[in-house]
This record gives structure tokens, sequence and C-alpha cells, in this order.
């Protein structure tokens, strides 16, 4: 895997190549261009499967990627990874066009002319990388770097490294479950992700939780969801969705229950209430009391009133729940992103608890992941900690803006004020291999390879019943003139004057991974020389461990109160609830520049290639809006226009629109797409999580008379079809 | 030396087909990009789409049942059924449409000419035509799988089964003289579905899945009544 | 020139006075072969204007992409498909008309022949040009024809389109022989009276003919031999057409009606159109002495058959849809008499059956000239309208309900159509300049022995 | 005279015939054979002399034939593995060394070619037992290697129908 054996491998070799077209007569497939040195691995038509890490959202899937003459052609899951077993979703293998991206920053670039105009003209590395330590160097402790979540050696080095500048660290991503996590680290006091045993699981009650469209690893999920319906000779597990909308997981649950959005804590809590009060609960000798008082706070007919759920619904739920030989309880989504999330998550979380699944198949299980594999001490924030960032730039205590395939400016609402930090900062520099949002406000940008193009590890925390350690390989050279990012903060480090040097000694970042690789594995005890375990592990993709015993759960908190959430925008002059929801393949936006996924369409409204507004059928009849006309969604904060899409499969008081378009820069195929729902929303909070409650704000909508060009795969208006009849049941 | 027809293996020629899970299926469209990556499919463009030119040679095809609070969503993946009895083959006046030994209803490039009857009598619209000629704006094209001919304007084109794929696992196959073994061969949208709601195999080996599958009481043939016999499977969503 | 019918005594007077009118006779036929005015000139350039365009946007379909048309999956058919049908149809009129009647004896067919069979030639070669404006690689057309190849393939003769092929073919070439046969004594006279360079160009396509008695004999038994073959052949190539779609699995399409329903369809345009030569011929060679009244209340008569006939079939291919209650076929139904297509579908079922209907009852508006022709080009809309009626809407809605979508065409799509029809028409004026547009001999043969 | 006009006819008639089918014969010629021009090489190699004389093996250099589908031109490196120690010296070896001194490749015209729409794979010929010499012809007699049979499909099918291998199109056309 020496990299530089296949320096002059630059040029393709003599096959037919897949662009010559039939009858054409192609003039470069006229030439032959032999390799200039031969390469054992590398034989012309014969094609070679690297094992790696995927990078596109944070589950971390192991993948193979198919490679011939140097070029990535196709990329699958990794069979034996534990955490998505061979599969793989839309979005990671259209991670190619990530590589192949027509719009990929080529080189280091400095900004010219004002900030924000857009205008970059080229610099060598060398004066890039000296101009970044000399502005950290100007402003000690000024500096803050906002990173995608990095994991294992990067975010160790990552973290050591501003802590040598003493800067401050902010691994952000958008997403809706940081209650989630939130909810588990208080309510059973464990830090890292359980895994919900979907596939052994014989009842499924769901309150939002997207599991198949984005929630935390969507393949790993929908494999066990495989599983639990037709995985097993007798039994077909039981799936019932709770939420506003009808999302993409909800069409494969067997009922849905169109709550009121930011109520499910409560519709959680009645149902515990039921299930103590029918003598149903599994709790211990000391949890019992707790319980009880609890729950006796609420009444089932104000919750029946507020969710709108009525009682006897509830009283089947809980039944059925409770009477199931493997109740599953998970949550997220819709509910999550309320100011009430973590109370929600927590609520249900302790309908897991009643039923006693904890540590049992089918229920909610802690494992072990990977242990001392260092992945330093920086940890996940959300939009929250963003916002206090904001106030340091404004106090000037802070200056330095460090960006690593983070876009704030995208992924946070306007009325936060973020773009403050972007005229504030003194500097800003971006290491983002995409001219993307907020790289776009830079004034250096020093583009890091593609995840395909360089080193990498990710250290799993969670989800999976084995401590999972991926480790990524290069599996093409870098098309263009990139640098990894790691290599870039090691030269920093011996660049800067101080400390770093002794701490951050490593030639380039391989050298790092392989040290502490080196350590980890012995004391995994792999008693082969380094060498050989390396290249098995390369091969293999990673590292994983067996299976342990679940990790007993000792603490096992309630949420301290319950209530329907806290909306922005009052009844009257915003009639509507508004759910922004991560787009099932551009999720937060990340893969709209990849045209695949552009053109992937979204299975439940069929539009490609823009956003949509979703409207419920008798609304829409109400206002005389049709699909295609464009509406204006106004809330207390802004308005968009988007063409309205007819949803059945929504509450009439609720509007939707998919996050990932509405793109200010990020190359041909985002720039200027859609809108970007996320524009108008309220600064709103979780307090306990501090994420986003992006379900918060309230809106109204009008008609503006125009016709979008909406782009809809199925054509014809609703209503005038019919399933064929074998899917009907008549066949 | 063996001179073998790859169609007559040892053991009886193979009979290829598949099987659909719809309680499975989940609509996360993995398996239409991983047939986009796979088999060169071309990126159309928000323009051509409008006109309703996409090509997806396995598409989710979704149904609205009934009115909120009670609307169902239904998807149904459908590709190319391979249809033992195929009405696109006889009306191809150039033989470019016609059934392979193996059980494969073969799309011929280089000989279509383009009259797109073909297209007009498939039932289940699966049949997609090249209306321009492909574009990759550099270097989306280097990902190009060269296995898989890329089409240029004005020919019919729909799904293979992977065929690229099958023909090499019989390759391999043939050099070891023996049969391609079940699970040996998935086609790029079976590799990648997460819910395994894609079975492929073949259809002549009673031991392999997707012959097990076919048994199923669930099953059923899409528009079976059509005669058309298709290769694929139905297996019907319980609720 | 009046010519008074009843008042000779005798039949030799009459004949004797028949034979006083032949050289006015001739010199009247003869004469549109010679004289050209600006009008016409202008007329031409205009047309060859409007075929050039046409060419120009195939031109530019062929260079960038069968994508200019608004095709699109799973409407692969269009306008070209149904202007192919549509110019067949015409081209059955010709022959229908003259060999329907030369079998019949029919002594008012005399002037009505050649200008029909005219017609026949020259749709059928414009209706041969759409299958090639159609293809979507028509650089490779030659894999549709039967030769000895390397590649040891063959076309597949399993497909309708093979069919066609060669039915077309075969009417081709039958209905040229079948137009050239009787023309052979007229270039001969054509051959002695016309000047200039046409002279050795009559003289080689008259063959030499001296016109006598074995001649004349030979003739009349060749012409009655392709009359009989022709009407077979029409009947059989329209059916031919009608497979292709009746064979088709597409709802609404499939339907055991389909073949004598594209027959009398194809009657019906085509007669239509006759109408409209008839008139305009009439109108600008100043013929009313040939082309009289009568022979288009004759006409009118025969357009009244054909359009109840066609009537009949329509209603009949509906109701048994309609009665089967399929649910496929049903929604090409709805969309059609209810939705999407209700308006233009019901102006179609208009002009091919309640205006006729309406207006050729009356005996006064069949002996109107103008009248007639307006009837036929109202007949040839509809007609082209249902072409487009049989094609779209079934391929719109296919049987998987996802895939429906729905068609209209396109400017280089238009712009080819327009051109074929001025094709037709540039082809047309330019052939009476070049043969008799009227029978000159079957004129005379009438004069003389036509009322025994 | 009419006679003589009937005799314009026939002739008239034949030459229409003549012209139809040539344009036939144009668009065939056009559909298969691939008909531009064999370029000069960059180097003159001379297979006569390294197959022939030298007797080196033809997997030597194209190694990929019996283990991919492409046979592959060697790379550089392989040429260099002789020529570095061979002290003979040549304009065209010159050439050679200019190449690998700059680290570039030789770009070879490529004479042997198959549209793409063909799977054509040098493994599964080799594996059943064909000579290179069977389709390149007696390269080691060649100076100059142009195209030793017309490639066509009518010649690939001829060679299948003899040896019972498949004739389906699903084989090479996919």
């Amino acid at each position: 895997m020496d990299l530089k054996r296949r320096d002059f491998l630059k040029v393709i070799g003599a096959t037919a190549a897949g662009s010559l077209l039939p009858g054409c007569a192609n003039v470069e497939t006229r030439k032959l261009i032999p390799y200039l040195l031969p390469d054992d691995e590398i034989v012309p038509g014969v094609a070679n499967w690297y094992a790696s890490v995927c990078r596109e959202c944070e589950a971390g899937c192991g993948i193979i990627v198919r490679v011939m003459e140097g070029r990535a052609k196709k990329i699958e899951g990794n069979p034996t990874h534990p955490l998505n077993q061979g599969k793989l979703c839309a979005m990671g293998q259209a991670s190619l066009q990530g590589l192949y991206n027509p719009d990929r920053i080529r080189g280091p670039l400095q900004r010219d002319g004002k900030r924000g105009e857009g205008k970059f003209k080229p610099i060598s590395w060398d004066d890039g990388i000296a101009r970044w330590v000399s502005e950290l160097q100007k402003r000690p402790g000024g500096a803050v770097m906002i990173s995608r979540p990095a994991s294992g050696t990067l975010a160790r080095l990552f973290s050591e490294f501003m802590r040598g500048i003493s800067g401050e660290l902010l691994f952000y991503h958008p997403s809706e479950d940081a209650p989630v996590r939130t909810a588990n680290r208080l309510g059973f006091g464990i830090d890292f992700l359980p895994e919900y045993d979907l596939a052994n699981a014989t009842y499924l009650l769901s309150f939002g939780a997207p599991f198949v469209d984005h929630w935390l690893s969507p393949v790993h999920f929908g494999i066990a969801y495989g599983q639990m319906r037709q995985g097993r000779p007798t039994v077909r597990g039981e799936f019932v969705q709770v939420e506003p909308r009808l999302s993409l997981t909800a069409a494969s649950a067997d009922q849905w229950i169109p709550i009121r959005p930011g109520t499910e804590g409560l519709l959680a809590v009645g149902v515990g209430q039921i299930i103590l009060s029918e003598r149903r609960a599994r709790l211990g000798k000391g949890d019992q009391k707790r319980f009880e008082d609890f729950y006796t706070r609420f009444s089932l007919d104000q919750i029946a009133a507020q969710t709108e759920v009525p009682r006897k619904e509830m009283i089947r739920l809980a039944r059925e729940f409770s009477t199931a030989a493997a109740p599953l309880a998970i949550g997220g989504g819709i509910a999550a992103v309320q100011t009430n999330g973590t109370d929600t998550m927590m609520a249900i979380n302790a309908l897991n608890i009643l039923v006693g699944n904890l540590g049992q198949p089918g229920g909610i299980r802690f494992f072990q992941p990977a242990q001392d594999f260092s992945s330093g001490e920086a940890a996940m924030v959300a939009e929250q900690a963003l916002a206090d960032v904001r106030g340091e730039f404004k106090q000037g205590s802070r200056s330095v803006l460090m960006l690593y395939q983070s876009n704030p400016l995208f992924t946070l609402p306007p009325s936060m004020k973020f773009g403050d930090v972007f005229d504030q900062a003194a500097f800003i520099v971006s290491f983002s291999p995409f001219m993307d949002d907020s790289t776009a406000m830079a004034d250096l940008i020093l583009p890091d390879h593609f995840f395909l193009e360089s080193w990498g590890d990710y250290a799993q925390a969670g989800i999976t019943p084995v401590p999972v350690v991926g480790l990524g390989q290069p599996v093409v050279n870098p098309l263009y003139d990139t640098r990894p990012v790691g290599d870039l903060f090691l030269i920093a480090a011996r660049q800067y004057e101080g400390a770093l040097k002794a701490r951050l000694s490593w030639k380039d970042f391989k050298s790092m991974m392989e040290a502490q690789w080196k350590s980890f594995l012995n004391r995994q005890g792999v008693n082969q020389p380094f060498e050989a375990a390396w290249i098995e592990r390369l091969q293999q993709g990673g590292w994983w461990g067996a299976q342990g015993k679940p990790i007993s759960v000792s603490k096992r908190e309630l949420p301290p109160s319950v209530a329907s959430a806290r909306f922005e925008g009052d009844e009257k002059t915003f009639p509507f609830y508004f759910y922004p929801f991560p787009s099932m393949n551009l999720h937060y936006g990340q893969g709209a520049n990849r045209p695949w996924l552009q053109e992937l369409p979204d299975t439940a409204t069929t539009a490609v290639w823009g956003s949509w507004v979703e409207i419920n059928t008798k609304t829409a009849a109400r206002m005389g809006i049709h699909t295609g006309d464009v509406v204006r969604v106004i809330s207390p904060f802004g308005q968009i226009e988007a063409p309205a899409v007819i949803y059945p499969g929504l509450r009439p008081d609720l509007i939707s629109v998919p996050i990932g378009q509405g793109h200010t820069a990020y190359g041909r195929y985002a720039k200027g797409r859609g809108v970007n729902p996320l524009s108008i929303l309220a600064p709103l909070f979780d307090e306990r999580s501090g994420s986003l409650a992006a379900g918060g704000t309230r809106v109204r909508i009008e008609k503006t008379g125009k016709q979008g060009n909406l782009v809809l795969v199925d054509q014809t208006a609703e209503g005038k079809k019919r399933a064929p009849e074998g899917e009907r049941g008549e066949a | 030396m063996n001179y073998t027809d790859q169609n007559a293996p040892p053991g009886g020629p193979y009979q290829w087909g598949m099987a659909v899970d719809l309680d499975r299926c989940t609509g996360c469209e993995a398996c239409v990009v991983a047939c986009h990556a796979e088999n060169n499919i071309r990126i159309s463009g928000e323009e051509e789409v409008a006109e309703g030119r996409q090509i997806n040679w396995i598409r989710i095809e979704r149904y609205w049942e009934g009115e909120y609070p009670n609307a169902k969503l239904k998807f149904m993946p459908v590709l190319c059924q391979h249809c033992g009895n195929a009405p696109c083959e006889p009306v191809c006046p150039v033989y470019a449409a016609y059934h392979t030994p193996d059980g494969l209803n073969a799309q011929v490039y280089n000989r279509c000419v383009g009259v797109r009857y073909c297209g007009n009598n498939c039932p289940y619209s699966v049949r997609y035509f090249n209306w321009f000629e492909p574009h990759w704006d550099e270097p989306l094209n280097a990902q190009l799988n060269p296995d898989v001919t890329v089409r240029s304007v004005g020919v019919m084109e729909k799904c293979t089964f992977c065929v690229q794929r099958i023909r090499a696992a019989q390759q391999t196959a043939q050099e070891e003289n023996r049969r391609v073994r079940d699970g040996e061969i998935t086609p790029a949208c079976v590799q990648s579905c997460p819910t395994e709601a894609l079975v492929f195999g073949d259809r002549n080996d009673p031991d392999s899945r997707v012959a097990k599958l076919m048994k199923n009481d669930r099953g059923f043939k899409l528009l079976g009544s059509l005669g058309t016999n298709p290769a694929i499977t139905y297996l019907r969503r319980e609720k | 020139m009046e010519i008074t019918q009843n008042n000779f005594s005798s039949h030799e007077d009459e004949e004797k006075q028949a034979w006083k009118e032949i050289p006015q006779i001739n010199h009247d036929l003869i004469a549109p072969l010679q004289s050209v005015n600006w009008k016409y000139l202008t007329l031409v350039g205009l047309l060859s204007l409007l075929v050039l365009a046409g060419a120009v946007a195939w031109t530019y379909q062929i260079k960038t992409g069968i994508g200019q048309t608004h095709l699109h999956n799973p409407i692969f058919w269009g306008i070209y498909i149904a202007s192919f049908v549509y110019w067949i149809g015409v081209s059955h009129s010709g022959t229908f008309i003259s060999g329907v009647l030369r079998l019949s004896h029919a002594e008012w067919r005399r002037p009505i022949t050649r200008i029909s069979e005219l017609m026949t030639l020259f749709s059928i070669i414009v209706a041969a040009l759409f299958i090639f404006v159609h293809l979507g690689r028509v650089w490779r057309f030659y894999y549709l024809i039967p030769y000895p190849n390397q590649r040891q393939i063959w076309p597949d003769f399993r497909s309708p389109l093979m069919w066609d092929a060669t039915a077309i073919f075969t009417y081709a070439v039958s209905s040229t022989i079948y137009l050239y046969l009787p023309l052979i004594p007229d270039f001969a006279l054509a051959r002695d009276r016309v000047k200039g360079w046409r002279r050795p160009l009559y003289a080689i396509l008259s063959l030499g003919w001296r016109g006598s008695q074995v001649e004349w004999r030979w003739l009349a038994m060749a012409v009655r031999i392709i009359s009989i073959l022709i009407v077979l052949v029409m009947v059989s190539v329209h059916s031919i057409v009608g497979f292709d779609f009746a064979v088709a699995l597409v709802p609404s399409w499939h339907s055991t009606v389909m073949a004598p329903y594209f027959v009398i369809g194809a009657v019906h345009s085509g007669v239509a159109m006759v109408a409209v030569g008839l008139y305009l011929i009439r109108r600008y060679y100043h013929l009313e002495n040939y082309i009289r009244p009568e022979h288009f209340d004759k006409v009118g008569k025969i357009m009244i058959t054909i359009t109840l006939s066609w009537g009949y079939l329509y209603f009949v291919d509906r109701l048994v849809t309609w009665y089967g209650r399929i649910p496929d076929e049903m929604n090409v139904i709805d969309a059609l008499f209810y939705s999407e297509y209700a308006l233009i579908h019901w102006f179609m079922v208009f002009c091919n059956f309640i205006y006729p209907i309406i207006f050729l009852t009356i005996p006064a508006y069949r002996t109107w000239p103008l009248g007639m022709m307006i009837v036929g080009l109202i007949i040839n809309i509809g007609m082209y309208i249902e072409r487009i009626l049989i094609i779209v809407p079934g391929l719109g809605h296919p049987r998987l309900h996802y895939a429906w979508t729905s068609y209209f065409p396109s400017w280089v799509e238009l712009m080819i159509l327009t051109g074929s029809f001025a094709f037709f028409a540039l082809m047309y004026i330019l052939a009476v300049k070049f043969v008799p547009v009227i029978s000159i001999w079957e004129e005379k043969e009438g004069r003389i022995y036509g009322r025994k | 005279m009419a006679l003589i006009l009937r005799r314009w006819a026939g002739t008239l008639l034949a030459l229409g015939v003549v012209v139809v089918a040539l344009i036939i014969g144009f668009f065939y010629s056009q559909g298969s054979a691939d008909l531009w021009g064999q370029d000069r090489q960059p180097i003159a190699f001379s297979h006569q002399v390294h197959a022939g004389q030298l007797q080196i093996n033809c997997l030597f250099c194209h190694r990929g034939a019996n283990i991919s589908p492409t046979a592959s031109v060697p790379p550089v490196y392989i040429c260099m593995m002789c020529h570095k120690s061979l002290k003979d010296k040549t304009p065209e070896i010159d050439k050679l060394l200019t190449y690998w001194n700059k680290k570039e490749p030789i770009p070879w015209v490529r004479l042997q070619r198959l549209p793409d729409f063909v799977h054509f794979t040098h493994k599964m010929h080799l594996s059943a037992g064909f000579k290179c010499t069977d389709c390149h012809g007696q390269v080691a007699q060649m100076s100059q290697t142009p195209r030793a049979a017309t490639y066509e499909m009518g010649w690939c099918v001829r060679c299948h129908e003899r040896n019972r291998a498949s004739k389906d199109c699903f084989t090479c056309h996919y």
C-alpha cells in the first residue's frame, strides 16, 4: 500500500474505456498509455477491492471500493463490518461523485477581494500554511475550530492541536440525534449509544424515530428491520410509528398515529401510566415507588386532549406494548427536535424500563465500545454551543475561525445571527474539499483530500454489539493538489512556536495513525508483528472484537418534567406547525452536489432536483392549492417560496419542507437550487441537549399565484392511481 | 481445454430469477443509486427529468392509499421482469430485444435502431430510451464501469440483471468446471439492499433461496393476468 | 363549350358528334402540361420553402438526437407514427376509388381515377419518409433490410413492423404500376404533342406506344388484372397497419376491430382527400366540363356509406371496451371521453361523423363543389386527430399507473409535419405539370363508347 | 425509334440499381469495418526483433493476456529491464530512454481495437487453449503489426461456430 510506487500511475492503462461510445470513433482510445511502473496489485482490466470507512454521514459504515486502473468504480458495504454487514445506503454509494465531483477545490486558495465575494486566487501550500500558522501565532488562544465530528486518530490530533494553541474545538454536525444521546447520558448515565435490537423485537413502538431515513445509522437499522419483519420463521415484528408527518419510516409501519407535534413525550407518559396501573410493569423493587410517584402526576384525559390520541387508543397501545414478547420503544426525528426533545426521549426510554427490556434481546442493550483507542476529549456539541461561540467572537475573546467540513452558515438559521462570526472574525480558514456556503466566506482555503484519497480511522461509539474501529485507506491517488488535513495540522504543529512541536512530532498523519494502532493492537493482545497485523487490518477494513456481555445499567433516571413543547409564533397569525426534515438523500445538504442524489426521487413525493412544500390534502383543498403551485411559507423570522406537493400523510395543521437545497455555493449541481427551510426558523433550543428545536417554529402559508418548476418523476395527479392488483391482495 | 457453451453448464441450464419481498422494502432507494453506479446510467438533469426522460432501471413506485388520518404509503420496486413470455421481444424488427437461453431478457444496444416498439409494448414501462448522447461533467466519467457499455443516442436500454456480473461468475465457474453457487451472483441492487428485500438466484436450482421464496404463499407475479410469465416474484406485504 | 346530352336522335349521330369533340378534349387536357404562370411558380416556391424548413428540422433532429421531439417514457410513439398511419390511409383512397370503380365499370370514374392514383403514389412516399424520421438511429436503417451479411443476422419477421415494411413495399410497387399502365397511351399522346426537353422523356415513358389494336387489347387486360390485385393489396396492407396496434399489449390498442377499422378509416380520409383534389384541379385548370357536379355528387354518396361504416366500427370498438369494463382499458376511455383528451376527442367525432352525416345527406350540398371540398378538409383534419388519439392516450396510460403521463409535439415535430404536407402538395403540383391529370384516352373512350 | 428508346429505358434502370447498391454498400462498410489508417508509432518497435529473433514470450510483455480481459501493453519499466543493461545505441532506443528519464509513458498508437459494445476477454480465450497467433497472426515475422483479421462480428461468429462456443448475443454484447 505504499503510495510512492503508484505515483506514476496517473495515466490509465489500455482497456476499452467505459467512455468510448458505440459507433463513435473516440480519439483518446486510439492511444495506448502503458503504466510506467508495474504495480503488483494492478492488472489492467482486473478490479481491485480496497476496504475503507464511509464518511458521508456520522454512522461510519465499512465500505469496499472497486478500483480499476487507479479509478474508483463502485462502492459497496464491507461484508465483514458489524455495523452495515455489506450493505450501504444511497448517500454512501454516491460518495464516488464526491470524489469525482467537477467542483472540488483543486488547490490551496486565498481570498481575493472582499470577504464573501467568493473571489479567490491560488496560493502555494507553503505560503498558505505559513499564513495560517502566523495568524494563529498572532492571536494565541484566539482560535475556534468548528469541525464535522472527527473520530479516532484525527479527532485526537485536532484536540491536541487545539489544546496546544489553547483554542476551542467543537465537533458540530447538524442532526436530530443530539437529544437521543443526551437522554441516554442523563437517563442511563452512559455516554455512548446502545444497541437498539430491532432485529429481535416483536413489537416496535417508535415515536418519530426515522430509522430508515437518517436516524443514527439507517443502514444498520434497515438490516435489523428486515430481520424484524421476515427474518424469523414464525414471528413477524409489529411496528407502530407515532409522528405528525408520515415519514419514509412510517410508511413501512403497520400503523401510523398522527400525534400533535411536541406531545410525543406526554403520550409515552400516558402509555406508561396505563402499563403501571394495569400492573404490567416489570420494575425492580427500588424503581416501583419512584415510577408510581412520577406517573401519577399526569391525568390521562389531559394527555389525550393534548396529544389528540384518544384514551382507548392509548390503552390499546399500552396493552399491545406491555404484553409483547420483546417490546421496544425508540424515539427521534420530529419528536426530538422540539424544545422538550430530551425529556421526550427520556420519557420514551422510561417505557423500555417499564417493560424491563434493558439488556434483553430485542430491547435496549449497551455494549462496551472499543477501549483505549484515543479519540481525544472533544465531545459532540449542538447548535446552542455555536450560539455561545458567537458571543465569544462578539466580545473579541475569539478572533480566528477554523472550519473543517462544517457548514454552519447553511445549517444554522439566520435568526441565530451566526453570520456575525464571519463578519467579526479576523481570520477564517477552511479545510473543506468543497466550496460550501461557509468555505466561500473564508480568507484561506487549504483543501483536504476527499476521504477516499486519505488515511483515517473511525472508533464506533455504540450501536453495534461488538467494539469496532474502522480503518480507512486511500483507494485512489489524489486527483488534485490537495493535502490530507492531518498532515496539515502536523506541519502546522512543527512550525508553531511552543510545546506543540514536542507533542505532535510525527512526520505525517499516517505514521501517527500507525503509532496509535500499534499501541492499540498491543493492548488488544494481538501478538503478530505490527506490519503483518496492520496489513491484515487494512484488508479487513478495521478491527472488531468479540461480542461482550451487555453492560448492566444501574442508573434509571426519569425526566424531571414532561410537558408539551413551546412554539414560536402565536397560533392566530401562524396557524401551522412547521417541520423542516432532513431530506432522505441530501440529509442536511451534504448530498446536494452529487447528481445521483439530486436525481434520486424522494420516495414519497417522487420529487427531484429541488425543494417542495408538503401540504395536507384537505388543507390544500381548503386553500385552493394544487401540486405545483408556488406557496410562500412565512414564519416570524422570514419566508421561503417553493412549489407545493399535496401530501396525504400529513396532519392538516402541519407544513413540512425538506432540508438540503437552497445552497448559495457548493458547486454547479447545488448552487441556487431550491430553498433552505432552516432559514426561517426561530432560535429555539432544547435546553437540555442544546440542539436546535427545528420543529418549534409556527408558520402560515400564502398562495403566490406562480407556477414553480416542480419536477416529479410521477407526473400524474394524486388520487387517480391504484397499486397493481397483486399488491392490493387480489392476485 | 473445454469450449463448452456457457449457457450449457454442467447440470443443466440456468434460469435467473429474482424475488422481491414487499414486506421488507422500506423504499430507501439504495438499490437505485447502486444501479446507476454499476450500469453507467446517464445523469439526465433537471430539464430531461421534467420531460419524463429520467432513466431508472430499477425504480421505487409509490402508491398512496386512503386519506388522512388513514393514509397509507406503499412501495414497490419495479425493474425489468425478464418475462419468459416477453411482449417486448417479438415486436423488435431487428432482434435487438430477445431472450437468452438462461432466461434473461436481453437488449443488444449496438443492434437497436430505435423504433421504440418494445418500449410501447412493455406493460411494466421499464424500458428506457436514450433521447440524447449521454454526458458526464469531467471527471465524473472517471467512475464509469468498463464492464458495461455506455449507451449512445437513439438506443433502448433496460435492466440486465447485471449481466456483466453473471457472465463473470459463469466464466469462473466454467474454468473450475462447476455450476455457479447460490448467492455467488448478486446484481448491484440486490447487493446493496439493506433489508434484503431483493433476492437473486437460479430458479432451476430447487435449493436456491430465490426458488424457495418463489414458493412462498405471499408470492404473486406483477400484472400476472397478462401471462407474461415474469422471472420476478413479488411477495405481498403483510398488513 | 357546353355539352348538351340527350338532343341526338341515334347512337350513330351521337358517336359522330363525339368524334368531333376528340381534338378539343386532347387540347383541353394537354394544355395544363404546357402553361406555367407566376401564380403556379410562387406556389411552388412557397411549398419548397416549407419542405426545406422540414428538412432542416429533421437534420437538426438527427444531429442532436431524437430527443428534439417531446416523446418520453412511456409515450415512445408520437405524431411521426400518427402521420405515417395517416398518409398510408390517404394513399389507399386512390387505388380504392379507381380500382373499385374500374371493376364496377362506373362511368363517372373517368375524370377521377388519375387524380386519385397520383395521390396514392405521393402519399405513400411521404408515409415511407416518416418511418425514417421516426427512427432513433436512422443511420442504422439498413438493419431493417433483409440482406445477407457477415453478422449472419436477419430482421425478425415476427415483428409487425417487418410486416409493415413488406406490405408497404408491395403496395408502393403495385400502385406505381397501376398508375403507370393507364398512363402509357397518354404519354404517347403527349410525346406527339409536347415540344421541348420533355419530348424524349415522354418518348421513353410511352415505351414506344403506337396505339395498335394488339396494344390496346393487352393494355385493357393488364389494367383489369392489376385493378383486382390492387384492391386486394390495399385491403391487406391497411389491415397490417392495423395489426401494428392490434397485436400490441397497450391498453386500447389491443382490439380485434383494428384491421377493418383501419381500412375504413383509410378510405375515409382518402376519399375525402380526393374530393379536395377534385375541387382544386377543377378550379385551377378550368376543367369544369370534365369534372362536373355529378361527379362530386357520386363521391359524396360514397362518402356517406364510408362515414356510416366508420362510425359503426368506432362505436363497436368503444362499446366492447365499455361493456367489458377492463380497468386498464377504461382508464384510456375515461381520458378520452371525460378528462384530458375529451375536448379534442369529441371534436374528432364531430369532424369524422357528425358534420359529414348532417351535410352529405342533403343532395343539394353534394353537388356544391366548394362544400364538398370543405367536407373533405374537415374529414381529413378529423382523421389526423383520430390517428393521434389512437396512439397517444393508450401509451399515456400504461398498466402501472405510476408511469402515467401525457404528450404534446415539439416545434421540431411540428415543422417536420408541415414539411411533409408541403412535400405532398409540391410533388402533386409538379406532377400535374408532367402527367395529364385526367386520363385522356379513358375520357375519350367514355365519350364514344361510354353511354352504350 | 421506339425500339432504341426501349433500350435507353433498360440502361437507365440498370444505372439506378447500381447507384442504390453503391449507397447500401457504403453504409454497410461504415457500420462494420474500422476504416481509419494505421498511424506511425512513436517508437519504431519491431515485434520481428523481439518476438522473432529474441524469442521473447508474448506474455512476458503483454502480461495481462492470460489473467485479464485485456492483454495490456507493457509498462516502460519492462522495456528498461533489458534496455538498462543493453549497451547498443540506436536512435529508437534513445527515444525509449528519453521517455524513461522524463518518467513519461509511451503513447503507443492503438492498432488492435474493438468497439466499446464488444466485451472480449483474452483470459477466456487463452484458457480455452487458443494461441495469440490465432487472432494476431505471425507477429514474430512482422516488423509492424497491422490488424491480422477484420475483427468484425462475422469473423468472431464463424470461429465461435467452429468451436461450438456460445453464439448468444449476450455473450459479448452488454
